[in-house]
């Protein structure tokens, strides 16, 4: 829009002030969230980036569990700081494309077997020794080591060896094809730190040095000043901490204690913008949503599953308890977010209380016992209005409310009803094979289908995109009516900060821009 | 008073003199009484508060019920509104109705409380009367495993158990009976050690009394009212501390609503102004605060000897 | 005599110490799921479980590891945190107390300092006027706040103060480098609830055993010595009431210590109380006991100072016959 | 001599919860001129010690003077304002009250406490103070005078706390002292050296007092006027004199009547030997007991020591001793209470277990325990009927009608309506409440009672009536008896035996007459001498007759070889006393006496 632009214009250049540009587009139509988010991209057009200042990052969870170990990180605020003090062999762009951050480049023989790395040279780590190839040796040889106790050993179970081929050449072989072994380099927990590497503090490469470390308590950090690259650096200092409780963290973006706080709740964002402070609501594929084994009853039973897909009131949750910062959920994890893998001519699965009676009526259950956690934003109160609804057509759900810590051992995967929630993968082939392939880890629904086997490994190979296309629809129809998950919508990742900080990346792939941040944002005034 | 015809005595015209005026009977004073009018309202409404509820406590109210006539909103916002004629003491976060929510809620906080603190009380009396009357050593066993058990914060010790055994109705009322046991037991001991060297007990003993008759019919009569009007300040702390609990997190299965996880699900709605967080607190203070009223009436009465043992 | 007593309560404190250390160490054993395995997480292998195990202690019987702990919590050794334990590097549980129990006696100490002389002020206001107006707003006001939640305190606070008027932060966050004036009014929040919730305590425990006092012959004595009232409160009746008051003020004390649960969780304060939740959280058992032994600890030691200065304070056992 | 005080009218009333009045002081007047002694005399209730402390404008809470005027010197202080009473308390006017240990602070000097009022009031500086404290605790014989303020209340004994209690009221020169049964709580010999202190000091100082008591004995010897008084109102006032002499009001004539006459052999209840057996009813040899934990049959503070006695069958033997001799600890041991540590209780000649525990049933039912306070014996929760019948059906198995028909018989047995039997014992006096006491005891139809003091916490006329009953159960019943007192009239009145007791050991026994008259033990015949008689100068013959030295209070303690009562004995050998246990010399008939002098030393 031509007056959108206009406006940005006007507020860049003062001739508006942040209400009145804010009254202007909703003039226009636009919506409060929009617009402010276009007052936002106006004052990024508004301010180059500055040098100097700190700012305080406050994430959702920390504990004395914090770690600076990278291999053992958990949390959004080990991620973070793992972005903070360490590269990776290979990272993610906003798009979902990869490129290579310490591997220059990189190679794939045909079957996918071996990888080859060329390690940048010139890169040296915060204590002054230089990156080398059994560096990055010794980081990957963690995650396979016996008893490691590595979070994402299982990702390099299929590894056979890492071997130096010279300095800066390192070659990976595996024992089975693993084409998205590039993908699983980007992860947080597979940072390279310096060969036998004791204290965490200076054994990384990125763009700040930490200062301070009280797992629980907070973290310090200062510009690395023999950074590797150029991509701002613009803050002096940063500090990273953690406030578990929601509503503490809120009040603490407000009272001006803290910078930036993740994990908003949609609920929180009328009074977050009401009291001048940004949110960043980044549109994603991450998702809450309820299991159902199928291996086992209830789940088994087609017309229970069905009957509670057709009682969610989808539309509901995004407008009440998402606040609109979502999309409604088809019930598979693929939305919109994955762009062209995503298949818009499925047609949305309705709120039908009538069908979803008859189906329950002939599943023959009419009570039914659901564990919650508090694991994604607004699937409590989802599971509190479907129980609601339930209740309305005669049907008794009874909810199980444990606590999140322990659930993902003791509860997913294990109790027949019980909700989740699932990150955005680089790319709907990952997601779809992690969550539902035949060998997949976190067949979290155990369902079993060839055709979906079949599907993930075509797919991954087709090169035309209409048909790709094709393949991708028919998995989302697959999973969406045949398997036990039921995904009443996604949600847009949602962090708050001070409007003063700039530069965040829109990437879906984690809390503010993919966890990322520290080297492109700055702080204006 | 005296009526004590003294044949023998030279002239029945100078009684004995009684030795000290008759007792007193217990009047409450003014703020007594409102307790007293307050803690039976809220007994009513545990009898029947969920039938007079106008919404179910799990209902999540529609949104057709909130849209204001001529107004074109179709959608309009039904969490934390606040009181009308619709929702009487407004929304809750969900859009749940705060009255019915406290209607349905005085039932299971109150009920929750009441159980435990009965709990404690057979706990704590029975330990408590066994120490002091018991040999040397049961005492002094019985009394260093109360102190230790005392020694833990009672909220550390429920949150380590509710982790260790889960969130169930059960196991809250058997852990908070446990953790009060331990100051009632001090209460019954000290009482009981009290009545246990008075001359009377001593008399049912050269009687040759049994043990279990001195307790009984000796002991058990003599510490009743004491005990009683402990009781209400126990229940009083024990509601404060099944409403911590719920509050951390650890309470009862949703939609079923207590007052405590009421005033922390609702708590975001305090930056808005919303009343959802303060009436659910509000009913547990009304609650508490009668109950002390009373007692603080009652123990004006009794010379402040209870106030006394307010410390264990 | 006097030494009798003292050693006598010694001997008893450290008798349910020990208790306590048992009551604990069975109390975390009761908590669900094999330790190693919680470490180990979903890169659990039999065989990885068995070796930590072993390196943990865990396939000793209970009664070995039992006196193996003990032996350590004597000597000081609190044992090593899970935190970073995987990668061999396990944090020494005493490293990571150290700055909590510094927040958590900072804030004991700021809201004792507050708390106790105020409130002893009150409560010797109240008890020297009874029936007054000022007794009786006093008593009404105390009566109020011991019987409503603490997390009802602490949200009407933050309304008043940090959202409606905007004065004090409604959270804590320590940068480390406070001081003054800045640490004050960054600690306000809590500092304040706590006082409230504590003071309240501390006053009516005040009036009533200095009324009870005042009920005694010797007090009666006084009057018709023809003693002033405010001599006959601070030197006849308050001299006798030492024992119950610094008790209660000693169960306070040790209270802000470990039971003050949901003000760190309210104000994110990185205390003990909220450390312990965590630790319980995450299955950290040597954290959890290490915690727990600290309070249980503090709360003997505050109770055992409290008879000693109930018996030091006691004539009859200070000047035998 | 020109009124001090003059009391005009005065009304007090109390005011319950309903705000009503009940009136307690019912126009009372009376004066006090300066250097008089005016006593209040009445039973509990009488309002006495309500008018006397209404001379320092006080009332005790619940109470409020309703009418009539105190005046102090034409001054009224009933009107006066907070301050002025402050000026006038412990200045002009000052209060001695009964129980010194409990008027007493605990947690402050003796001497801080003796001081403070003219320190206070600002007639004297601290030192002054302390000069003048020295100077009284001289003139009131207490021990170490020049130390004695630097001590706590608890290090000193019971009669010196009373004489302190004295020094205080006194420290500050008031005009009129105000004594409430300032001697009721102590020991016969320790109630006449503080008489005697009180009396010299009052002379001394020239002051006006108002003493308050209940016995007319004491009274006597203090008094310049008498007033007595029943139910708040004057029944008659006259000088000591004219009232002790002529008593001319029916209720001042009962209060004489139920002052025992001093001891003297004559006076036992001699007993037919209609019930006598051979063996006695009950016995006890070579006792040994105490507290605390036993090693080697010897407990670690021992209160009894070699102690026989024997109970004759429908005799009644009287145990008399100071406070802290241990006759209680006998009692507790022929009851089972208290286990001995040493030694054998013998029921009709049959040896019975220490410990009641063990003891059978029918043992326990022929060995009734009488407790002192009837106030704590009776369990407040049970009614009349129920305390009563409980023995019966324990015993007796009485169930229903029966029991009923007994309870009935009991309570007419002890002189109580029937209607008792439906009431509560609070809601009885505190001499009915002995009777339902008594009644239990014999509700079991024992063989012996044990008497512990049971009238010692009673007025003298109640207590008068309760020791007429029990000598007629004994008649009608042929129970024997053990009874404890620390009242030698009142023990002389009712046995035919006697046991002296002295710190744990028997010193002298004997049949009433052969205790009573000479040859005394030198401790016994302190006792007698130390009973106040009902006449006017008796205190002062005393004093002059008395070994003053053996009346001086001491801490009496059972000591592990000597005499125990070797440092009181006016007849005390250095060097064997002290060292050597007495040997027990027995004299005509049962009579034994045990000490080192020889029956003609004593006799004297």
């Amino acid at each position: 829009m031509k007056e959108v632009k206009t406006f940005q214009q006007m507020y860049r250049d003062g001739h508006v002030n942040r209400r009145e540009f804010l009254a202007a587009m909703g003039a226009l139509g636009i919506t409060a969230t929009t617009a402010g988010s276009l007052l936002g991209s106006a004052s990024a057009l508004a301010a180059s980036p500055t040098r100097g200042g700190s700012v305080i990052f406050a994430s959702n969870l920390h504990g004395p569990d914090d770690t600076l170990d990278p291999i053992l990180g958990t949390s959004t605020i080990d991620y973070t700081r793992a972005n903070t003090m360490y590269n990776g062999l290979i990272q993610v762009w906003n798009d979902m494309s990869l490129h290579g951050e310490l591997a220059e480049e990189w190679s794939v023989n045909d079957d996918a077997t071996e990888y080859t790395f060329k390690i940048r040279k010139g890169v040296s780590f915060h204590d002054g020794h230089p990156l080398e190839a059994h560096d990055v040796i010794w980081s990957m040889n963690r995650h396979i080591a016996d008893g490691s106790p590595s979070s994402i050993k299982s990702f390099f179970a299929n590894v056979i060896e890492w071997k130096e081929v010279d300095k800066y050449t390192v070659k990976l072989t595996l024992s089975s094809p693993d084409a998205d072994m590039p993908v699983k380099l980007t992860q947080p927990q597979a940072k390279i730190v310096r060969k036998n590497a004791m204290d965490w503090w200076k054994a990384g490469t990125g763009p700040y040095v930490t200062e301070e470390f009280q797992a629980g308590v907070k973290s310090t950090h200062s510009r690395n000043n023999n950074y590797w690259r150029d991509t701002g650096q613009w803050l002096d200092g940063i500090e990273i901490t953690a406030i578990t409780d929601p509503n503490a963290r809120l009040n603490a973006l407000l009272a001006g204690s803290v910078d930036m706080i993740t994990s908003i709740s949609a609920k929180q964002i009328k009074k977050i913008e009401s009291s001048g402070q940004s949110v960043l609501s980044v549109p994603s594929g991450l998702y809450g949503g309820i299991c159902c084994l199928k291996n086992t009853a209830p789940g088994d039973n087609d017309d229970l599953v069905q009957g509670l897909r057709l009682i969610q009131d989808r539309e509901r949750v995004v407008r009440k308890f998402l606040k609109g910062h979502g999309t409604v959920g088809n019930d598979h994890p693929i939305n919109v977010a994955y762009g062209a893998d995503h298949c818009h001519e499925l047609p949305q699965i309705p709120y039908d209380p009538d069908k979803a009676k008859y189906h329950l009526n002939k599943s023959g259950y009419s009570e039914v016992e659901l564990y919650v956690a508090p694991v994604s934003g607004a699937i409590e109160d989802t599971c509190l209005l479907m129980q609601a609804n339930l209740k309305k057509i005669g049907f008794n759900l009874k909810l199980k409310k444990v606590p999140t810590d322990g659930y993902w051992g003791a509860v997913w995967m294990k109790e027949p009803l019980n909700v989740v929630t699932w990150n955005m993968r680089p790319t709907a082939n990952a997601m779809m094979s992690i969550q539902f392939g035949p060998n997949g880890n976190w067949n979290d629904t155990f369902w079993n289908s060839d055709r979906m086997g079949v599907l993930l490994k075509d797919s991954l190979a087709e090169t035309d995109p209409a048909k790709r296309h094709e393949m991708h629809c028919e998995m989302q129809k697959l999973v969406s009516t045949e398997s036990g998950i039921i995904i009443p919508y996604h949600t847009n990742i949602l962090d708050a900060h001070n409007p003063q900080i700039q530069g965040f990346s829109n990437c879906p792939l984690g809390q503010f821009g993919g966890n990322g941040w520290a080297e492109h944002i700055w702080k204006t005034g | 008073m005296s009526e004590s015809q003294q044949e023998t005595s030279p002239s029945t015209q100078f009684e004995e003199l009684p030795d000290a005026p008759p007792k007193r009977k217990v009047k409450l004073s003014w703020p007594g009484k409102i307790g007293i009018a307050v803690v039976i309202f809220w007994a009513i409404i545990v009898a029947i508060g969920p039938t007079i509820a106008p919404y179910h406590e799990a209902d999540i109210l529609d949104e057709e019920l909130f849209i204001v006539p001529g107004s074109d909103e179709m959608y309009p916002d039904t969490d934390f509104q606040p009181p009308s004629k619709i929702v009487y003491l407004g929304s809750d976060y969900l859009g749940r109705d705060t009255l019915s929510r406290i209607l349905f809620g005085a039932r299971t906080t109150i009920g929750i409380s009441f159980i435990a603190t009965l709990l404690a009380y057979l706990l704590g009396v029975t330990l408590g009367i066994a120490s002091a009357v018991g040999s040397r050593f049961l005492d002094m066993s019985l009394s260093r495993v109360n102190d230790a058990l005392l020694s833990i914060p009672s909220i550390m010790f429920a949150l380590v158990m509710i982790a260790a055994l889960g969130s169930t109705i059960p196991l809250l009322i058997l852990l908070t009976g446990i953790i009060y046991a331990t100051s009632v037991f001090r209460i019954a001991r000290s009482l009981g050690q009290e009545v246990m060297v008075s001359d009377f007990v001593e008399a049912a003993k050269v009687r040759g009394e049994g043990l279990w008759w001195v307790i009984t019919r000796e002991i058990l009569p003599n510490i009743a009212m004491p005990l009683a009007t402990d009781f209400g300040l126990r229940f009083v702390w024990v509601i404060l501390f099944v409403s911590s609990l719920s509050f951390l997190g650890l309470g009862v299965q949703p939609p079923m609503s207590d007052w405590g996880s009421m005033v922390k699900e609702n708590l975001p709605g305090l930056v808005y102004g919303s009343v959802a967080p303060l009436m659910p607190a509000l009913a547990i203070a009304t609650l508490t605060i009668s109950v002390n009223m009373i007692v603080d009436d009652i123990s004006a009465h009794s010379g402040g000897k209870l106030a006394k043992r307010m410390i264990s | 005599m006097l030494w009798r007593a003292l050693l006598g309560r010694l001997g008893i404190s450290l008798v349910t110490l020990w208790i306590v250390s048992v009551l604990i160490f069975i109390g975390t054993n009761l908590l669900p799921g094999d330790v190693a395995q919680i470490i180990l997480g979903q890169m659990a292998t039999p065989e990885s479980t068995a070796a930590l195990r072993a390196k943990l202690g865990l396939d000793k019987p209970p009664i070995q590891q039992y006196l193996v702990w003990l032996q350590n919590v004597a000597m000081g050794d609190l044992g090593i945190s899970k935190a970073g334990l995987g990668a061999g590097l396990g944090t020494p549980i005493v490293e990571m107390l150290g700055p909590r129990v510094f927040n958590t006696a900072r804030l004991t100490l700021l809201v004792a300092v507050v708390a106790v002389p105020v409130s002893l002020f009150l409560g010797l206001i109240a008890a020297m006027h009874p029936g007054t107006r000022l007794d009786r707003s006093i008593t009404f006001a105390t009566l109020n706040l011991i019987s409503v939640p603490d997390f009802l305190v602490a949200t009407a606070l933050v309304l008043v103060f940090a959202v409606g008027l905007g004065w004090l932060p409604s959270i804590v966050y320590l940068r480390g480098d406070e001081t003054g004036w800045v640490l004050i009014k960054t600690l306000a929040m809590p500092m304040l609830t706590l006082v409230i919730l504590v003071s309240s305590q501390i006053i009516r425990m005040t009036r009533a055993t200095v009324l009870n006092v005042m009920s005694s012959p010797y007090i009666e004595m006084a009057i018709l010595k023809g003693v002033p009232r405010k001599r006959i409160i601070l030197r006849h009746a308050l001299f006798n009431a030492v024992g119950p008051i610094v008790n209660v003020i000693a169960l306070n004390l040790a209270w802000l210590v470990g039971g003050v649960v949901v003000v760190e969780q309210i104000f994110s304060y990185p205390g003990l109380a909220k450390l312990m939740i965590e630790a319980v959280l995450m299955r950290d058992m040597p954290l959890v006991q290490a915690c727990a032994m600290i309070f249980c600890t503090t709360y003997i030691v505050l109770i055992f100072i409290a008879d000693m200065a109930t018996i030091l304070s006691n004539p009859r056992l200070r000047h035998p016959k | 001599m020109s009124a001090l005080l003059e009391v005009d009218d005065l009304r007090i009333s109390a005011r319950n919860d309903d705000d009503e009045l009940t009136p307690i002081v019912k126009g009372v007047s009376f004066t006090v001129a300066r250097g008089e002694v005016v006593a209040l005399i009445g039973e509990s209730g009488s309002g006495k010690t309500t008018i006397a402390l209404s001379s320092l404008g006080y009332t005790k809470p619940g109470l409020e003077f309703t009418g009539g005027e105190v005046r102090l010197e034409g001054e009224d202080v009933i009107t006066m304002e907070s301050d002025q009473l402050r000026g006038l308390r412990g200045q002009r006017v000052a209060y001695l009250a009964q129980s010194a240990a409990a008027t007493f602070n605990p947690a402050l000097t003796i001497g801080e406490q003796v001081t403070e009022t003219c320190v206070l009031h600002g007639i004297l500086t601290q030192e002054q103070a302390d000069q003048r404290a020295e100077t009284l605790y001289r003139a009131l014989e207490l021990p170490d005078p020049d130390r004695l303020g630097k001590r706590y209340p608890h290090q000193v004994s019971g009669g010196q706390l009373q004489r302190l209690m004295a020094a205080t009221a006194l420290c500050g020169k008031p005009d009129l002292l105000v004594l409430d049964e300032p001697t009721t709580a102590l020991d016969v010999t320790t109630q006449i050296e503080v008489l005697k202190a009180f009396k010299s000091v009052i002379k001394q100082e020239g002051a006006a007092a108002i003493y308050v008591t209940h016995d007319l004995s004491v009274v006597a010897q203090i008094a310049d006027h008498i007033v007595v008084l029943y139910a708040g109102e004057i029944q008659e006032h006259g000088t000591a004199e004219q009232v002790v002499s002529k008593p001319s009001h029916d209720y001042t004539r009962r209060l004489m009547h139920a002052v025992r006459p001093p001891p003297a052999a004559g006076q036992g209840d001699e007993t037919s030997g209609e019930h006598r057996r051979e063996a006695p009813a009950l016995e006890v040899k070579d006792i040994l007991a105490g507290y605390g934990r036993t090693q080697g049959g010897v407990p670690s503070i021992t209160v009894l020591r070699d102690v026989n006695v024997a109970i004759e069958r429908g005799h009644s033997v009287g145990i008399i001793g100071e406070s802290g001799c241990g006759k209680s600890t006998l009692a507790r041991v022929m009851a089972g209470l208290l286990p001995a540590a040493q030694g054998q209780v013998l029921l009709d000649g049959e040896e019975l277990k220490p410990a009641l525990q063990q003891r059978k049933r029918d043992e326990l039912q022929k060995i009734q325990f009488v407790f002192q306070m009837a106030d704590t014996a009776l369990n407040p929760r049970q009614r009349i009927d129920h305390i009563l019948g409980r023995p019966l059906e324990f015993y007796l198995g009485l169930k229903g009608e029966e029991k009923r028909r007994r309870i009935g018989e009991l309570l007419q047995m002890v002189e109580l309506p029937q209607e008792f039997a439906g009431r509560y014992p609070e809601e009885l006096s505190g001499g009915q409440k002995q009777r339902i006491n008594l009644a239990r005891a014999l509700a079991a139809s024992p063989e012996v009672l044990l008497c512990d003091e049971v009238i010692s916490a009673l007025d003298s006329i109640v207590g008068a009536n309760v020791i007429e009953l029990l000598k007629r159960l004994r008649k009608q019943t042929g129970v024997s008896f053990v009874f404890i007192s620390h009242d030698l009239s009142t023990v002389a009145s009712f046995a035919d035996e006697i046991v002296v007791l002295y710190a744990g050991r028997v010193v002298e026994r004997g049949t009433t007459d052969a205790v009573l008259s000479p040859p005394y033990h030198p401790y016994t015949r302190l006792l007698i001498s130390s009973v106040p008689e009902l006449r006017v100068g008796w205190l002062e013959e005393t004093m002059e007759t008395q070994e003053a030295q053996a009346g001086i209070d001491r801490v009496v303690t059972l000591t592990d070889k000597g005499c125990p009562f070797f440092d009181r004995c006016p007849l005390a050998i250095e060097g064997t006393c002290d060292e050597e246990t007495p040997p027990v010399r027995a004299l005509t008939g049962s009579h034994a006496i045990e000490c080192h002098r020889s029956e003609a030393e004593f006799a004297h």
